[in-house]
C-alpha cells in the first residue's frame, strides 16, 4: 500500500480572498511578521497499488479529474510505501 | 504576449495586431484616419479592441435592440443605465437587470457563476438600490454526460457560494436541459432592488476638476480580454484556455455594497456619479461615465491599486477583476468619501479627475499613454446592420409532430423523470432564498415574491425562456416566452410591469442566428406592448456556439410584478384534499 | 429592554434579527458593530447568522477575534442572556462559549429550507414558552451546520440537560441531531436554525417567536 | 525571511464529512483504488523573524491562535529560511 500527502495551493495570479482574509485576521491580531499566506487544500490517502509508478498514476489521475482545479490551483505530492 | 513596449503602433499596423484583438481592417483605419488621424499606440489600440467589442459595444445588436418597446407609464429609468427602474407608488422604486455569464461559466463553472451574481448585484446598488433578490437561468447539456452533470453541480455552488454569503435571496429561477448546450452552457443571472426614487444614482463623470475615485479589490492580471473572449466563438481545442478566469470575493462586496449605499443616501451631495467595474473593466466604466455627461478625464495609472507586479496599462484597464466600483466626487469632498469606505474597511484611492477637453488621458509612469477623444470609445463604434433572411428550416416547418401514446401511465413517467420537468428541489435547497427576511413566497412556486417591508405592497418575480420554441418560430416564440413569464407573476396575485432580458444566441455573422435575434425580439417586443411590460434592462450574449453548432435562440424574459396588497398573494401548492381544480384558458 | 445585534463586516442577517426584535418582538434594539467594546446596559446580546469575514477559513474563526467579543464573554459571565444563531452559533463555539464545533454537512452542500425541531428542554431562559417535547418549524440555511462535539463532552451536554433543541430529520449530519445547545450556566444559546425567520405569519410561520417571548420574559422578570 | 508550509488535518477519530465526500465521489468515479482519504487546509506563508526559534514560534501561535482548530484538527508545518 501506498500513502500519498498532497498539497495544493493556489496560482500566483489569481485572486485569493482565502489568503487575503487569514493575512488581515492575521494582522489585526498583530502577526506582522507574517507578510503573505496563502490558502490551499491538503490531501492524505492511501492507495493501493503495485508498484509506485502504479500509485502515481493513480495520484496524478485523482488530482487532475476531481482534487485539484486547474483553472486556479497547481499541486504537487509525496508518495511512499507503506506497510499494509 | 510580447512585451508592450517594444511593439510600436507602426509594428501594430504592419504586423496586423489590431486584428488578434479584434479589430476589423475597417475598425482600425477608421481609428487610425477618421478618429485620431494618426496611429494609435499599443495602449489605445487595446482600449479600442476592448470598448469595440460585442460584449461592450452591442455593434451587432444595437439595430434590433432599438425595436425593443421600453415607454409605459412606470418607467424612471429605461435601457442604457447599469439597469433599469419602475415606479412602485410611494415613493419608492424597483431596479432590475438581468446579465450572461455563459462563457466565463463553461471555462471555470463555480467562479463563472458567483462573479455573474456578484456583477449583476453591483449594476443593481450602482444605481443606489439595495439588492432584495435575485434569480437564475440555466441551461446545460443532459445530464447523461458527466460534464453537464459537473457543470450543473458547480454552477449551481458558484450561485449558492456568492448568492449566500452576501446575503441576497435568491428566490426563483429556471433549468432546462437540451444536447444543444453541450458545449455551450447557459448561466443568466438577474437582480431585483429596491429604493427611494430620491435616491436614483447615475453613472457619469462630469463637472472639471471634480475627483474620480476608485473603490474595492485590487486589480490583477484577471480576465484581462474578457469581453473580447466572451464576444468571440469557442473551439473545443481551445478549452484550457485559462487566461479570463476570476475568483469572486462575496465577503468583498458585500462590504462594498453596504459602503455605496451609505454613500448614495448620506452623502448625495458629495456624489456625482457612480459606475461598476464590469466587462472591460477600467477603462469601460470611465469612459463611459465621462461619455454619459460629454466630459473626459485625467487617470493616473500608478495611483490603481494593483495586486500584481509590473502590470501594463493595457492590463490595468482592461482587467476584469471582480468587486471595483468607480465613483465621480465633487472637488473638496474627497476625504468625506473616502473616510467612509474606510470605515467599511475598504480601499479607496483618488486615480484622476474630469478634465476640460473631453479627452482621454492615460498617465503611467510618467508618460502619457493614451490620448483620445472619449466618445470614440463609446459612441464612434461601428454599427453593423445584417440581412434578416428567413432559415430554410422554417420554410417548411412540418407539421405539428402529435406524439403516438400507447401507454400513458408510462408516458407520464417518462416526462416527470426528465430532469427538465422533475423538481428542481436539489438545486434550490442550495439557495439561501430567506435572508433578509422578506421571502413570502420562495422558490418552488410559479414566481418568487418579496413583500417590501413596512408597506403591505409586494413585488413578485420570475425567470422563463423556451429556445425550442423560438428555434421552431422566432417571433411566436418571442411572444409566448413573455406571456408565460405574466402568467407566472399573474399566478402569484401580481400584476405584471415591466421586464428585463438576456438574449443569448449564436454568431449574428451566421444568417440564421441574426434572424433569430431579430425576430424574437419583435415578438418579445409586440407582447410586452400588450402586456404593458417594457423592457427596461437587458443584456446581449452572442457567439454561443462550439464548432459552429449553435445554442437553440435562448432569450431570456425576467419579468417583475407588483402586488399592492399582500392578501392577495398566491401560491401554487394545493392547499387541501377536496379541493376543486379548474382549467382556464385553451 | 434593551438588546444588542452585533454586525461584524459580511454579517447579513443582522437586520433580520433587528427587525424581529424591533417589530415582532415591539423591543428596544441597536445594530452594534463589532469593533465596539462596550454593551452596557443591554440586557441581551444577539449575534446573529450568515457570514462574518467571509468565512474562508472556518465559520467564525475570524469573527471571534472581534472587539466586541471581549463584552459578550463579560455579558455571558454575568450570566446575561447571548444568543447565537447560525454565525452566531458557529462564532461562540470558536469563541469557547459553547462547547463542540460545527462541520461542513454531510452533503457538502448548503441546505436552505424549513427543518422540524423538537423542544427537548423547555426549562431554560430562551425555551420556557414552548412545552417539553413540542415540535417546531424554524428554518435553517447553512452550509457548515454539522455539530460535532467528543463522546465525553456529549454525555455532558446530556446529563447537564444543555440540548435545547434536535432536529427530527437531521438534515446536516449532525451528532445526536442537535440543533441548539445551551451553555453550562444555561444564559447561552447557540443554534443553527434561524427563529428570527419564523416571526411572521406572512412568511411562512411564527414558531421562532416563543424563543424570544421566553427571553423577554425572563430579562422582565 | 523563513517560508513555512502548514499541514491541517482532521483528527483521525472524528469523522471528516470531506474526505468521505471526496472518498464517495472517488469510488463513483471508479478509482477504488484509493482506499482512504483526508482532506484538510495547507498554508504557506513567509514570516520574517530573527532566528528560527522565533519564527517557530509565531508559527506555533497563529496555527493555535487562528489557522487550526483544536476540537478537530491538528497540525504539522516545515520551516526553511529563505532570501529575503
Ligand atoms: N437586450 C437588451 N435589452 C434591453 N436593453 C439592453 C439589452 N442589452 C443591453 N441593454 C441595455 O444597454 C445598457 C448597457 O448594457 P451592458 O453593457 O450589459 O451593461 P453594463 O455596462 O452594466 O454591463 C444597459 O443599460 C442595458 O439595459
Amino acid at each position: 500500500m501506498f500513502e500519498v500527502k498532497i498539497y495544493v495551493h493556489h496560482k500566483a495570479s489569481i485572486l485569493d480572498p482565502q489568503g487575503e482574509a487569514v493575512l488581515n485576521a492575521l494582522h489585526r491580531l498583530s502577526y506582522s511578521q507574517v507578510s503573505s499566506i496563502t490558502q490551499g487544500k491538503y490531501f492524505e490517502a492511501n492507495i493501493e497499488a503495485d508498484s509506485k509508478e502504479a500509485a502515481k498514476e493513480v495520484v496524478e489521475s485523482i488530482c487532475k479529474d476531481l482534487l485539484v482545479n486547474h483553472n486556479m490551483e497547481s499541486f504537487e505530492y509525496e508518495l511512499k510505501e507503506v506497510a499494509k | 504576449m510580447q512585451k508592450p513596449k517594444t511593439i510600436t503602433p507602426e509594428d501594430i499596423k504592419e504586423e496586423r495586431i489590431y486584428a488578434q484583438w479584434g479589430l476589423t481592417d475597417d475598425e482600425y483605419e477608421y481609428i487610425c484616419n477618421g478618429i485620431l488621424h494618426r496611429l494609435p499606440n499599443y495602449t489605445e489600440t487595446g482600449l479600442y479592441s476592448g470598448m469595440w467589442s460585442e460584449h461592450c459595444s452591442y455593434k451587432n445588436s444595437k439595430p434590433v435592440l432599438r425595436k425593443f418597446w421600453s415607454d409605459g407609464s412606470r418607467v424612471i429609468q429605461g435601457p442604457g443605465e447599469g439597469a433599469g427602474v419602475l415606479d412602485i407608488g410611494d415613493g419608492q422604486a424597483v431596479v432590475f437587470k438581468a446579465e450572461s455569464h455563459n462563457h466565463p461559466s463553461y471555462v471555470e463553472p463555480y467562479e463563472g457563476a458567483a462573479t455573474g451574481v456578484g456583477g449583476i448585484i453591483r449594476d443593481i446598488f450602482s444605481m443606489g438600490a439595495k439588492p432584495v433578490a435575485s434569480l437564475d437561468s440555466l441551461r446545460f447539456g443532459e445530464l447523461t454526460n458527466p460534464k453537464n452533470r459537473f457543470l450543473l453541480d458547480k454552477v449551481v455552488a458558484g450561485i449558492a457560494g456568492y448568492g449566500n454569503c452576501i446575503g441576497v435571496p435568491t428566490v426563483g429561477g429556471e433549468i432546462s436541459f437540451d444536447p444543444c448546450y453541450d458545449g455551450n452552457p447557459l448561466v443568466n443571472v438577474m437582480c431585483v432592488g429596491l429604493m427611494d426614487q430620491a435616491d436614483i444614482e447615475a453613472g457619469r463623470a462630469s463637472g472639471v476638476g471634480n475627483a474620480i475615485i476608485y473603490v474595492g479589490a485590487k486589480t490583477g492580471r484577471d480576465g484581462i480580454n474578457g469581453a473580447t473572449f466572451a464576444s468571440s466563438q469557442f473551439s473545443s481545442e481551445e478549452e484550457s484556455d485559462r487566461s479570463a478566469v476570476q475568483v469572486g470575493d462575496p465577503f468583498m462586496e458585500k462590504l462594498l455594497v453596504d459602503a455605496c449605499l451609505e454613500v448614495t443616501h448620506q452623502h448625495k451631495d458629495a456624489l456625482v456619479g457612480i459606475q461598476d467595474m464590469g466587462a472591460a473593466g477600467l477603462v469601460s466604466s470611465s469612459a463611459e461615465m465621462a461619455d454619459k455627461a460629454n466630459s473626459g478625464v485625467d487617470l493616473n495609472l500608478d495611483l490603481v491599486p494593483q495586486r500584481e507586479i509590473g502590470m501594463t496599462p493595457y492590463e490595468i484597464m482592461l482587467s476584469e477583476s471582480q468587486e471595483r466600483m468607480l465613483l465621480c466626487v465633487k472637488a473638496g469632498h474627497e476625504e468625506e468619501i473616502l473616510e467612509v469606505f474606510k470605515k467599511h474597511h475598504l480601499d479607496a484611492v483618488v486615480i484622476g479627475h474630469v478634465n476640460g477637453d473631453n479627452q482621454y488621458r492615460l498617465f503611467h509612469n510618467g508618460e502619457t499613454v493614451c490620448d483620445i477623444p472619449t466618445s470614440s470609445l463609446v459612441n464612434d463604434v461601428p454599427e453593423y446592420t445584417h440581412e434578416v433572411i428567413q432559415p430554410e428550416r422554417l420554410k417548411n416547418v412540418a407539421e405539428a409532430n402529435i406524439p403516438q401514446i400507447d401507454d400513458l401511465n408510462a408516458m407520464v413517467k417518462t416526462i416527470i423523470a426528465k430532469p427538465t420537468i422533475a423538481s428542481k428541489e436539489s438545486v434550490y435547497r442550495q439557495y439561501d432564498c430567506r435572508v433578509q427576511a422578506n421571502t413570502v413566497v420562495q422558490p418552488g412556486s410559479d414566481s418568487g415574491v418579496i413583500r417590501v417591508r413596512g408597506t403591505n405592497k409586494s413585488l413578485s418575480m420570475t425567470t422563463d425562456a423556451n429556445g425550442r420554441y423560438i428555434y421552431l418560430d422566432p417571433k411566436l416564440g418571442g411572444q409566448i416566452a413573455v406571456a408565460e413569464a405574466a402568467r407566472n407573476i399573474v399566478a402569484s396575485g401580481a400584476t405584471p410591469i415591466g421586464i428585463t432580458d438576456c438574449l443569448n444566441f449564436g454568431n449574428p455573422d451566421d444568417a440564421d442566428s441574426y434572424y433569430e435575434m431579430d425576430q424574437s425580439v419583435e415578438g418579445i417586443s409586440k407582447a410586452c406592448e400588450k402586456f404593458d411590460t417594457p423592457v427596461i434592462a437587458g443584456n446581449v450574449s452572442l457567439y454561443n456556439e462550439t464548432d459552429n453548432e449553435a445554442i437553440y435562440p435562448t432569450p431570456l424574459i425576467g419579468m417583475v410584478g407588483l402586488i399592492e396588497d399582500n392578501q392577495f398573494i398566491t401560491k401554487s401548492d394545493i392547499k387541501e384534499p377536496g379541493e376543486l381544480v379548474y382549467v382556464i384558458g385553451d | 429592554m434593551k438588546f444588542a445585534v452585533i454586525s461584524f463586516p459580511g454579517s447579513n442577517c443582522d437586520m433580520d434579527m433587528y427587525y424581529a426584535i424591533r417589530d415582532s418582538l415591539g423591543e428596544d434594539v441597536d445594530l452594534v458593530p463589532s469593533d465596539s467594546t462596550n454593551l452596557d446596559g443591554y440586557d441581551g446580546v444577539m449575534i446573529p447568522g450568515g457570514f462574518s469575514y467571509g468565512d474562508y477559513l472556518r465559520s467564525g474563526a475570524v469573527a471571534r477575534f472581534a472587539p466586541v467579543m471581549e463584552s459578550v464573554k463579560q455579558m455571558a459571565e454575568d450570566g446575561k442572556p447571548v444568543l447565537g444563531v447560525c454565525n452566531g452559533f458557529q462564532i461562540l463555539t470558536e469563541a469557547n462559549l459553547l462547547p463542540g464545533s460545527l462541520q461542513h454537512n454531510t452533503s457538502m452542500e448548503f441546505i436552505s429550507d424549513w427543518s422540524k425541531l423538537r423542544v427537548q428542554n423547555n426549562d431554560t431562559m430562551f425555551s420556557d414558552g414552548y412545552d417539553e417535547g413540542e415540535v417546531i418549524d424554524i428554518p435553517i440555511a447553512h452550509g457548515e451546520g454539522n455539530y460535532y462535539c467528543d463522546d465525553e463532552t456529549l454525555a455532558q451536554l446530556k446529563a447537564n440537560n444543555q440540548i435545547v433543541f434536535t432536529y427530527e430529520d437531521n438534515p446536516n449530519g449532525s451528532c445526536d441531531n442537535i440543533a441548539g445547545v445551551v451553555n453550562e450556566q444555561g444564559n447561552v444559546l447557540g443554534m443553527m436554525p434561524h427563529p428570527e425567520r419564523a416571526v411572521e405569519s406572512i412568511l411562512g410561520g411564527t414558531d421562532g417567536l416563543k424563543l424570544f417571548k421566553s427571553l423577554l420574559n425572563h430579562v422582565r422578570s
